[in-house]
C-alpha cells in the first residue's frame, strides 16, 4: 500500500476483485479510517461487491436457534453448537466454498473427512457437468493472455460476459491488444452461439441463433463438416448447412481461435454432453490449427475449490467419506442429488446461497435438517440457519488463494479490517475442526 | 529431538565408500552424528540392509499439470484407496495419487526427498500449495523455462547476463530449484499448433533455435552456480528416430563445465533412445545412446523406466502429448501458459502385449545396464509417465536380476526380445550400485550430496531400513523377496524421526522445501526488472505484483542463497 | 443350489452401502458370519444382521449359492457388485449400482433399480423385470471402458446414457429408454424395444444400436440402406429396418444404427 | 395464459444487487421478474411492470413481466438465477448432478392484483412450515 493524501488515507493497488472467475488483479481500492472510500477499474459488480462491506446491519454476531428464534450469541458456542451437529450427523452435507479462499477450503475437507460427511461445491449447480466432460474427453486449454496475444477468432457459447464476466472481453479476449494481436479488436473475429440475442451477442461480429436445446446437434454438425462428414439435414438447430460448414472453414482456418462456453451448454438439454461435444470439436480442430476451450466460471473461487479437492482427495466435487475414503459420483454423491434424495442429515453451508439457488424441493430438505452457516452476509440460507456464524469477506477484509477460471493462483489479498470480532471462514472452520476433534 | 542407535545392519553408502559393511549409525539433533548420544534410541536392524533415504530427482507430483492428470482420471482414483486412520488422511488415485497419500507413499519406499520437475512460473502459487500438502519428504520444484518469451529473446540478442539476471529473479519469484528445460522452443511453437523437431528448427517468430536455447541456459545455469545443473527434457520425446536428436543434445552443452557434478541432466532418456522409422520397425537404440553417456563427462541421465501399466502421462511437452492421443484417441488435456509452457496430459496403457510397449520397457532397463558408471544414470519413472513410482520396487528386482528379466521377456511382446539387446545383458545391479541410482547418485546431481544421498558425518538423519539379510539372499534368484522388501520399508527415518515402521505409517511430519536464490549485480537486476515490468504489463494477463510467490506459500524453507553479484559485474 | 435369505428391516434414511452382498462373500460362510458382514449406513460401520434378517444355508462355492431378498432395497447401493458366481433375486425395488463391475452369475431384480445398475459389467447376466434409472451399463466417470461383456435385460423402460461407452455385451430393453443410448459406444449391442426419444448412438465410433419405436435420428447419422431379418452379435431380429451408419460427427465412426419400418 | 420455455441465468443487475444483499429492495427488483418477449406481453395483455404468475409442475411464483431486452424470443421467458426462479425450476438432475435450470415448461398468466414477494418473505412463507 502506498500513502497518499493524508496519513489515514490509504491506496491499495494491485487488488484481487472476490467476484466472479475473471479474478480481475488490477483493482485499486481508497481506504479512509479503514472505510473503502473509492474503487477503481472494477465492474459494476465487483465494485457492488467492495461496497458491500459496509452494508448496514451487517451481522456481526454468531446467531443460534432457540425455540424457533434465532438468538445472538458468542463464537466459542456457536462453533460448539456446529461441532456438535456435525458429530452428530451420520451423513452430514457440506456444500459452497466457491467464495472463499483455498485456505478455508482445506479445513472444510478436514471437516468433511472427519465426520464421514459428503462435500460438494457450487461448481455442482455450474460447470459440474464440464467436469463430467472433461473427464469423458479431456480439455484443450490455455491461459487467458495466450488468448490476448494470439487469438484471431473468439467464439462465446451459451454464455453471456457482457453480464456475468463484465470485464471478460476487455481484459483477455477481444479489446485488448496482445503480441502478435497489436491492433487489439481489429485484429480479432467475436462469434456468439446462443439462443437469444444477448448483450454480448449485439457486439459480436457474427450471431448465430441456435433453437433451445438444440447446441448438441450444431456441435455435431460442426465437427461433421470440419472432419469432412456429410451433415444429413439442410437446417440442424435452426442453422442451416450452408451455414454450418462456413463456420467449420472459418473454424479451421483461423490461426488460434478459442471458445468460452457457459451455463447455457451446462443446464440446458444434453448437459455435459454439449461440453463434450464442444470439446471433441476443439480436438478435431487441433488437426488444422490451434484451438483451445474454458469454461466460464462464475464465482472468483469455484475453480479453486476444485483445485484442493482434487489435489487433496483426487476428485474436484461432490466427494463422499462416508466409507472412510474419497468416493465420487456426480448424480448420486452431489448435493441436489443426496438431498432430494433425503440422503443427508446435516447440512454445513458455506460461502454460498443453496436456499437462494437451489430449486424448491432440494432447499425443502434443506430446511428439514440442522443447517449450520457460515458468510458474511443475512441470505436466504442464514434465514433457514439453525447456527450462523457470520465471517469476513476473503479479498477485502482477509486474503487468501483463489484460482482464476483458467486455474492460474493469485493471492487475494487483505484491503481492510473486518468488524470487530468477526472471524475469517478459515479461522471459523479450523475452530469448528478442532471442537470436533477434541477428546477424540 | 529424539537421538537414534541404528544398530547391526549391513551398510551401503556409495558416496562415502562403503559397500555392505556392518556398522552402526548414529543421529542427533536431526543429523549422522560420529558418536552415539547419551540415551540414544536403539533400533536393531540385525539381518537387515541400511540405505540412506531415498531421493528423487524427477517426479511429477504437485501442481497443476499433475492435479489436471488427476481431474481427468476419477476412474484411476476409484482403482486405489486409502481411508483415513487416526495417524493419516485419505486419498485415492493409483497414476496419480493425491498429495497426502504420495507422501505416504513414498515413505513406505524408504524415500525422504521428492523434487517435481516442471513448475509453469504462472502457476508456481499452486505448485507450492500442493507441495505443502505433501508430508513425510524434502520437496523442490523446478521453473520451466523452455518457452519462456524473455529467456528466448536475451538469448537471442546475446544477451546472456541478461537471461542470468532474469532466470535468477524467476527462480526467486517462484521459489524454485532449479532450471527445467522441456522441449526447448516446442512449447512455444505449440502457441500455433507447431512444433520444433530438430536442434536446429527455429521457435516460430523468435528467431532462435532448441540449441541455442539449451547451450544459453547451460551457461546461464553455471553463471549463477546453482546446486543443479540444468535439468533437459530433450525435444522430440517418443518419436521414432529421435535417439539421434538425444546424442546431438548431450553434446550441446559440453564447453559448460563444473568441478562437482554434471552440467547436463538430461531426463526421462528411455523416451529418447528410439530407433525406427514407423511403429512397425520400431526398435530400442538404447545402446548407441548409453554409448554417447558412457563417453560424455559433462552430462548425467535418469531412466523413466517403463513399468507397463495404465497410467496417465504428463509433460510440458504440449505437442507431444497432442501426438500421443492422435496416437490412442484417448481423452486429453492441454495447458498451455502465456509466455513460458505448454503442458499436455492423457492416460496411456502400456499394454505388456503390445510390442512398442514391450520394447518401451526393455529400452529403460537397457539404459540402466549399458551406462558402465551407476552415477552416471539415475532410476526414475519420470513418474507416472513410464508407471508409477510406487513401481520402483518392481523395477530394482528387474536390475538386480536377470532371471526376473528373463521370466519377463518370456511374458511381454516377443519384440522386447528382438528389437533390444536386453536379453543378451547379463549384468546384474548389486545393492551398492541400487543405492547409488536411488540415492546418491539423485543427491549429487541435484547438487544437494552434502546433505542428502549418504551416512556420513553432517548428512541428514534420512536412513531407509529394509528387511534383506544380504548374507542370505540372492537377489538375482529371490528377485520376488526383492520386490517385497523394497516396497515396505522396515523403517524409514527421517530428519531422524521414525517414520514408517514394517511398512507402516507411524509418524506424520512435513518436510522442508529448497529453494535458489541466486544474487546477480544489482544493477543488472534493475534492468532487468524494468524489462520485465514493461513486457507484463502488455502480454500477461496479471499485474506484476500478483507474480512472485509470496513467502507465507511454502512451508518449512530452506532457502540456498547463492552469490552470483560477478554477474553484471 | 443353496439359499441364503435376506429380509430387509427397517432402513436408514441415508441409505446403505452394501457391497459385501454377493455370493462370493456369501459362500462357504455361516449364517453368523454373513450377518456380521461389513455395511455402511451414512457414514457408520455397521453389520449386515443390524439391517437384515439372516436365514438358509449357503453353499461353499458361489457358484452354488443363491442369495434371495425379501423386500424392497431401493436405498441399499452396490448389492451384488463385483459378482463372479451365484444368484442373486432381489424381489423388490433395489438401489443404485445393482451388479456394479459384474463379471458372472446372475443377478434378477423383479422390482425396478435406481442408477448405474451393470455399472462397468463384464460378465453375467443382469435381468431387471421393472425400469432402470440412467447410465444402465454404463461406464464410471471418465471411463472409456465401460460395459465389457455379460448381458442386461430390462422388461420395464430404462433412463438417459444407457451403454455409456459400451465396448462389448449386449444390453436389451423392452420397454422405452432415455436419451443418448449407446453414447461413446465403440462395441457391443443395445437393443431397444420402445421407443427413444433421440441421440441414440451420439458420439458412438462401432457398435450396433436397435430402435423398434420411433425414434429422432441426430444428423450426423447417413442412411446406408434398408435390412431384412438381419442378425446382429448372433440376435436374430425380425422385420424390415433402416440401418444408419454413424455418429460422422467422429472421425472414421463405424457404428450401426437400426431403425424398424 | 401463454406456454413458453423458461431460462434462468445472471444479469449484471442481479449481480450487483446480490452482492449489495440478497434480503435489499435493489435485489427484488432486479430478480423478481420475468423477461417477456413483447409479442406474449401483447397476448397475454399486459405491459412492462404488470405483476405475472409463472407456474410449472414444482410450483408457482408472482414476479413482475419486464420487456426483453436481449430479444427477440418470441415463446422463451427468461428469469434470473435466484429463489423467485427456484421456486418453479423441476426436481432430479438425470443423475449428472446438474438440476432442471433452463428448458422449463412453464404457463404464464396476468397477476396485477397479486403481490411480489421479497426474498425474506418468499423463504419464509415457503419453508418455514416444514
Amino acid at each position: 500500500m502506498q500513502e497518499s493524501l493524508s496519513k489515514r488515507c490509504t491506496v491499495a493497488s494491485d487488488v484481487v476483485c472476490p467476484f466472479c472467475g475473471t479474478l480481475c488483479d488490477d483493482i485499486e481500492v481508497d481506504v479512509k479510517d479503514n472505510k473503502i472510500t473509492d474503487v477503481r477499474h472494477a465492474c459494476r459488480i465487483g465494485t457492488a461487491k467492495f461496497f458491500s462491506v459496509l452494508e448496514e446491519g451487517r451481522p456481526t454476531k454468531p446467531l443460534i436457534r432457540k425455540n424457533g428464534v434465532m438468538v445472538e450469541t458468542t463464537v466459542d458456542t456457536a462453533v460448539k453448537k456446529a461441532a456438535e451437529i456435525l458429530k452428530k450427523s451420520i451423513r452430514p452435507l457440506l456444500y459452497g466454498w466457491s467464495s472463499t479462499s483455498c485456505e478455508a477450503h482445506a479445513h472444510g475437507i478436514a471437516i468433511a473427512e472427519e465426520v464421514g460427511g459428503v462435500i460438494d461445491g457450487t461448481t455442482s449447480v455450474c460447470h459440474g457437468p464440464s467436469v463430467l466432460a472433461i473427464q469423458d474427453v479431456g480439455c484443450p486449454s490455455c491461459t487467458l493472455a495466450e488468448v490476448k496475444n494470439r487469438a484471431d477468432l473468439v467464439i462465446y457459447w451459451g454464455c453471456n460476459p457482457m453480464h456475468a464476466h463484465p470485464r471478460h472481453l476487455s481484459r483477455y479476449t477481444i479489446y485488448p491488444r496482445g503480441y502478435f494481436r497489436e491492433r487489439g479488436h481489429q485484429d480479432r473475429e467475436l462469434i456468439v452461439i446462443d439462443v437469444r440475442k444477448t448483450d454480448t451477442a449485439k457486439i459480436a461480429n457474427k450471431f448465430i441463433k441456435v433453437d433451445y436445446g438444440r447446441d448438441y446437434e450444431l456441435l455435431g454438425a460442426i465437427r461433421a463438416a470440419v472432419n469432412g462428414n456429410e451433415i444429413n439435414a439442410e437446417v440442424v438447430g435452426g442453422v442451416t448447412k450452408e451455414e454450418i460448414q462456413k463456420l467449420a472453414e472459418k473454424l479451421k482456418n483461423c490461426q488460434f481461435g478459442v471458445i468460452f462456453f457457459g451455463m447455457g451448454l451446462t443446464m440446458t438439454s444434453a448437459k455435459h454432453r454439449n461440453i463434450d461435444n464442444a470439446i471433441c470439436l476443439t480436438k478435431d480442430l487441433n488437426r488444422h490449427t490451434k484451438f483451445s476451450i474454458m469454461p466460464m466460471r462464475g464465482h472468483y473461487n469455484v475453480t479453486g475449490f476444485g483445485e484442493v479437492l482434487t489435489w487433496q482427495t483426487g476428485y474436484p466435487y461432490a466427494v463422499d467419506f462416508s466409507t472412510g475414503y474419497p468416493r465420487y459420483n456426480p448424480g448420486e454423491t452431489s448435493a441436489n442429488d443426496v438431498l432430494q434424495r433425503g440422503e443427508a442429515d446435516a447440512a454445513l453451508i458455506v460461502a454460498s446461497d443453496p436456499v437462494a439457488h437451489f430449486p424448491r424441493k432440494s432447499v425443502e430438505y434443506l430446511a428439514k435438517m440442522p443447517l449450520i452457516y457460515i458468510g458474511p452476509h443475512h441470505t436466504p440460507t442464514s434465514l433457514l440457519a439453525d447456527v450462523f456464524i457470520p465471517s469476513t469477506f476473503v479479498g477485502i477484509e482477509t486474503g487468501g488463494t483463489a484460482y482464476r477460471m483458467d486455474t492460474v493462483p493469485l493471492y487475494a489479498k487483505k484491503v481492510v479490517d473486518g468488524p470487530k470480532g468477526v472471524l475469517s471462514d478459515e479461522e471459523i472452520l479450523e475452530r469448528i475442526y478442532k471442537e470436533i476433534v477434541r477428546g477424540k | 529431538m529424539a537421538s537414534l542407535i541404528i544398530k547391526n545392519g549391513t551398510v551401503y553408502d556409495p558416496a562415502n565408500n562403503v559397500n555392505g559393511e556392518k556398522m552402526d549409525i548414529y543421529i542427533k539433533d536431526g543429523k549422522i552424528v560420529e558418536k552415539a548420544a547419551r540415551g540414544a534410541k536403539k533400533i536393531d536392524c540385525n539381518g537387515k540392509i541400511i540405505m540412506p533415504g531415498g531421493v528423487e530427482i524427477h517426479s511429477h507430483i504437485a501442481g497443476g499439470k499433475v492435479n489436471s492428470g488427476r481431474l481427468l482420471r476419477p476412474e484411476d482414483h476409484k482403482k486405489l484407496v486409502m481411508p483415513k486412520t487416526k495417524l493419516t488422511r485419505s486419498g485415492s488415485g493409483f497414476s496419480t495419487p493425491s498429495t497426502f497419500m504420495t507422501g505416504y507413499l513414498y515413505s513406505k519406499l524408504g524415500y525422504t526427498t521428492a523434487m517435481t520437475p516442471a513448475m509453469p512460473p504462472l502457476m508456481a502459487r499452486h505448485t507450492h500449495e500442493e507441495l505443502n500438502d505433501i508430508p513425510m519428504l524434502d520437496k523442490g520444484s523446478y521453473p520451466l523455462t523452455d518457452g519462456n518469451w524473455f529467456i528466448m529473446r536475451y538469448l537471442k540478442d546475446g544477451d546472456i547476463e541478461k537471461a542470468a539476471a532474469y532466470a535468477a529473479w524467476l527462480l526467486r519469484s517462484t521459489k524454485g530449484f532449479a532450471l527445467k528445460i522441456t522441449n526447448p522452443g516446442g512449447t512455444e511453437a505449440w502457441g500455433w499448433g507447431k512444433n520444433c523437431k530438430s536442434l536446429d528448427d527455429p521457435v516460430p517468430y523468435f528467431d532462435i533455435t532448441p540449441r541455442e536455447i539449451i547451450k544459453g541456459l547451460a551457461e546461464v545455469n553455471e553463471m549463477l552456480g546453482l546446486p543443479h545443473s540444468i535439468h533437459l527434457q530433450a525435444n522430440n520425446l517418443g518419436r521414432l528416430g529421435n535417439y539421434e536428436t538425444t546424442i546431438d543434445t548431450i553434446k550441446v552443452p559440453s564447453g559448460t563445465k563444473n568441478k562437482d557434478r554434471q552440467t547436463l541432466h538430461l531426463t526421462h532418456v528411455q523416451f529418447h533412445s528410439y530407433g525406427g522409422d514407423s511403429w512397425k520397425n520400431f526398435e530400442s537404440e538404447a545402446e548407441t545412446v548409453a554409448k554417447a553417456v558412457n563417453k560424455t563427462d559433462n552430462a548425467i541421465i535418469d531412466t523413466g523406466n517403463v513399468t507397463l501399466d495404465n497410467t496417465t502421462t504428463m509433460t510440458a511437452d504440449g505437442p507431444m502429448e497432442y501426438y500421443l492421443q492422435s496416437l490412442t484417441h484417448f481423452k486429453w488435456m492441454n495447458r498451455d501458459v502465456e509466455l513460458e509452457t505448454a503442458p499436455g496430459i492423457t492416460p496411456f496403457i502400456y499394454s505388456p502385449k503390445m510390442s512398442t510397449a514391450a520394447i518401451q520397457w526393455a529400452i529403460g532397463l537397457e539404459l540402466g545396464l549399458l551406462i558402465k558408471d551407476p552415477w552416471k544414470v539415475l532410476m526414475t519413472t519420470d513418474h507416472p509417465n513410464g508407471g508409477p513410482f510406487t513401481r520402483y520396487p518392481r523395477i530394482i528386482s528387474w536390475l538386480m536380476s536377470r532371471p526376473a528379466r528373463d521370466e519377463m521377456l518370456e511374458k511381454v511382446n516377443a519384440a522386447a526380445g528382438k528389437r533390444s539387446s536386453l536379453a543378451s545383458i547379463d549384468r546384474e545391479y548389486d545393492f551398492n550400485d541400487i543405492a547409488t541410482v536411488t540415492r546418491a547418485g539423485q543427491a549429487r546431481s541435484l547438487g544437494l550430496s552434502e546433505t542428502k544421498g549418504h551416512l556420513g558425518i553432517g548428512a541428514h538423519g534420512d536412513v531407509a531400513v529394509y528387511d534383506i539379510d544380504p548374507d542370505n539372499m540372492d537377489p538375482s534368484k529371490d528377485f520376488k523377496g526383492i520386490e517385497k522388501a523394497f516396497s515396505a520399508a522396515a523403517y524409514t527415518i527421517k530428519g531422524g524421526e521414525v517414520l514408517v515402521r514394517d511398512g507402516e505409517i507411524v509418524k506424520v511430519t512435513y518436510g522442508n522445501t529448497y529453494w535458489t536464490n541466486p544474487h546477480v549485480d544489482k544493477s543488472l537486476e534493475k534492468e532487468v526488472l524494468s524489462d520485465i515490468e514493461y513486457n507484463f504489463k502488455r502480454y500477461y494477463s496479471v499485474n506484476l505484483a500478483n507474480y512472485p510467490v509470496q513467502d507465507k506459500y511454502v512451508k518449512n524453507p530452506i532457502e540456498l542463497k547463492i552469490d552470483a553479484q560477478k554477474v553484471g559485474a | 443350489m443353496k439359499e441364503i435369505i435376506l429380509t430387509p428391516k427397517e432402513l436408514p434414511d441415508v441409505g446403505l452401502i452394501a457391497e459385501t452382498i454377493t455370493p462370493d462373500l456369501f459362500a462357504g460362510k455361516s449364517i453368523g458370519k454373513i450377518a456380521s458382514l461389513l455395511i455402511f449406513a451414512g457414514n457408520q460401520r455397521k453389520k449386515l444382521g443390524d439391517f437384515f434378517e439372516v436365514a438358509g444355508k449357503s453353499a461353499d462355492d458361489a457358484s452354488d449359492t443363491r442369495i434371495v431378498i425379501k423386500g424392497d432395497i431401493t436405498k441399499v447401493k452396490m448389492v451384488g457388485k463385483g459378482t463372479k458366481a451365484g444368484e442373486i433375486v432381489i424381489e423388490g425395488s433395489a438401489g443404485m449400482y445393482v451388479g456394479e463391475e459384474m463379471r458372472g452369475g446372475k443377478i434378477t431384480v423383479l422390482g425396478n433399480v435406481d442408477s448405474f445398475a451393470g455399472q462397468t459389467m463384464r460378465g453375467g447376466e443382469l435381468v431387471i423385470k421393472g425400469n432402470a434409472g440412467d447410465y444402465l451399463g454404463a461406464a464410471y466417470r471418465g471411463d472409456w471402458r465401460g460395459m465389457r461383456g455379460g448381458v442386461i435385460l430390462v422388461e420395464g423402460n430404462a433412463g438417459a446414457e444407457t451403454g455409456l461407452f459400451m465396448v462389448g455385451g449386449k444390453i436389451k430393453i423392452k420397454g422405452n429408454c432415455g436419451t443418448f443410448a449407446g453414447v461413446h459406444m465403440k462395441k457391443g449391442l443395445i437393443i431397444i424395444e420402445g421407443q427413444t426419444p433421440e441421440r441414440a448412438g451420439a458420439e458412438m465410433t462401432g457398435g450396433s444400436i436397435v430402435v423398434m419405436g420411433d425414434t429422432d435420428i441426430l444428423p450426423t447419422f447417413a442412411p446406408v440402406n434398408e435390412e431384412k431379418n438381419p442378425e446382429i452379435d448372433g440376435e436374430k431380429l425380425k422385420g424390415t429396418f433402416q440401418t444408419y451408419s454413424g455418429d460422422h460427427a467422429e472421425r472414421g465412426a463405424k457404428g450401426m444404427l437400426y431403425k424398424f419400418v | 395464459m401463454i406456454e413458453v420455455n423458461l431460462i434462468t441465468g445472471r444479469t449484471i443487475e442481479q449481480g450487483a444487487s446480490m452482492e449489495i444483499s440478497k434480503l435489499s429492495d435493489e435485489y427484488t427488483k432486479a430478480t423478481a421478474i420475468c423477461e417477456l418477449d413483447s409479442e406474449d406481453m401483447t397476448q397475454l395483455g399486459i405491459k412492462d411492470g404488470d405483476n405475472v404468475k409463472v407456474s410449472s409442475v414444482a410450483g408457482s411464483v408472482i414476479v413482475k413481466a419486464r420487456n426483453a431486452t436481449q430479444g427477440p424470443h418470441k415463446g422463451m421467458a427468461f428469469i434470473p438465477m435466484g429463489p423467485w426462479a427456484n421456486s418453479i425450476t423441476g426436481t432430479g438432475s438425470d443423475s449428472t448432478g446438474m438440476p432442471p435450470f433452463k428448458g422449463i415448461d412453464v404457463k404464464i398468466e396476468e397477476a396485477k392484483a397479486e403481490k411480489v414477494l421479497s426474498a425474506r418473505e418468499l423463504i419464509e412463507e415457503v419453508y418455514r412450515g416444514i
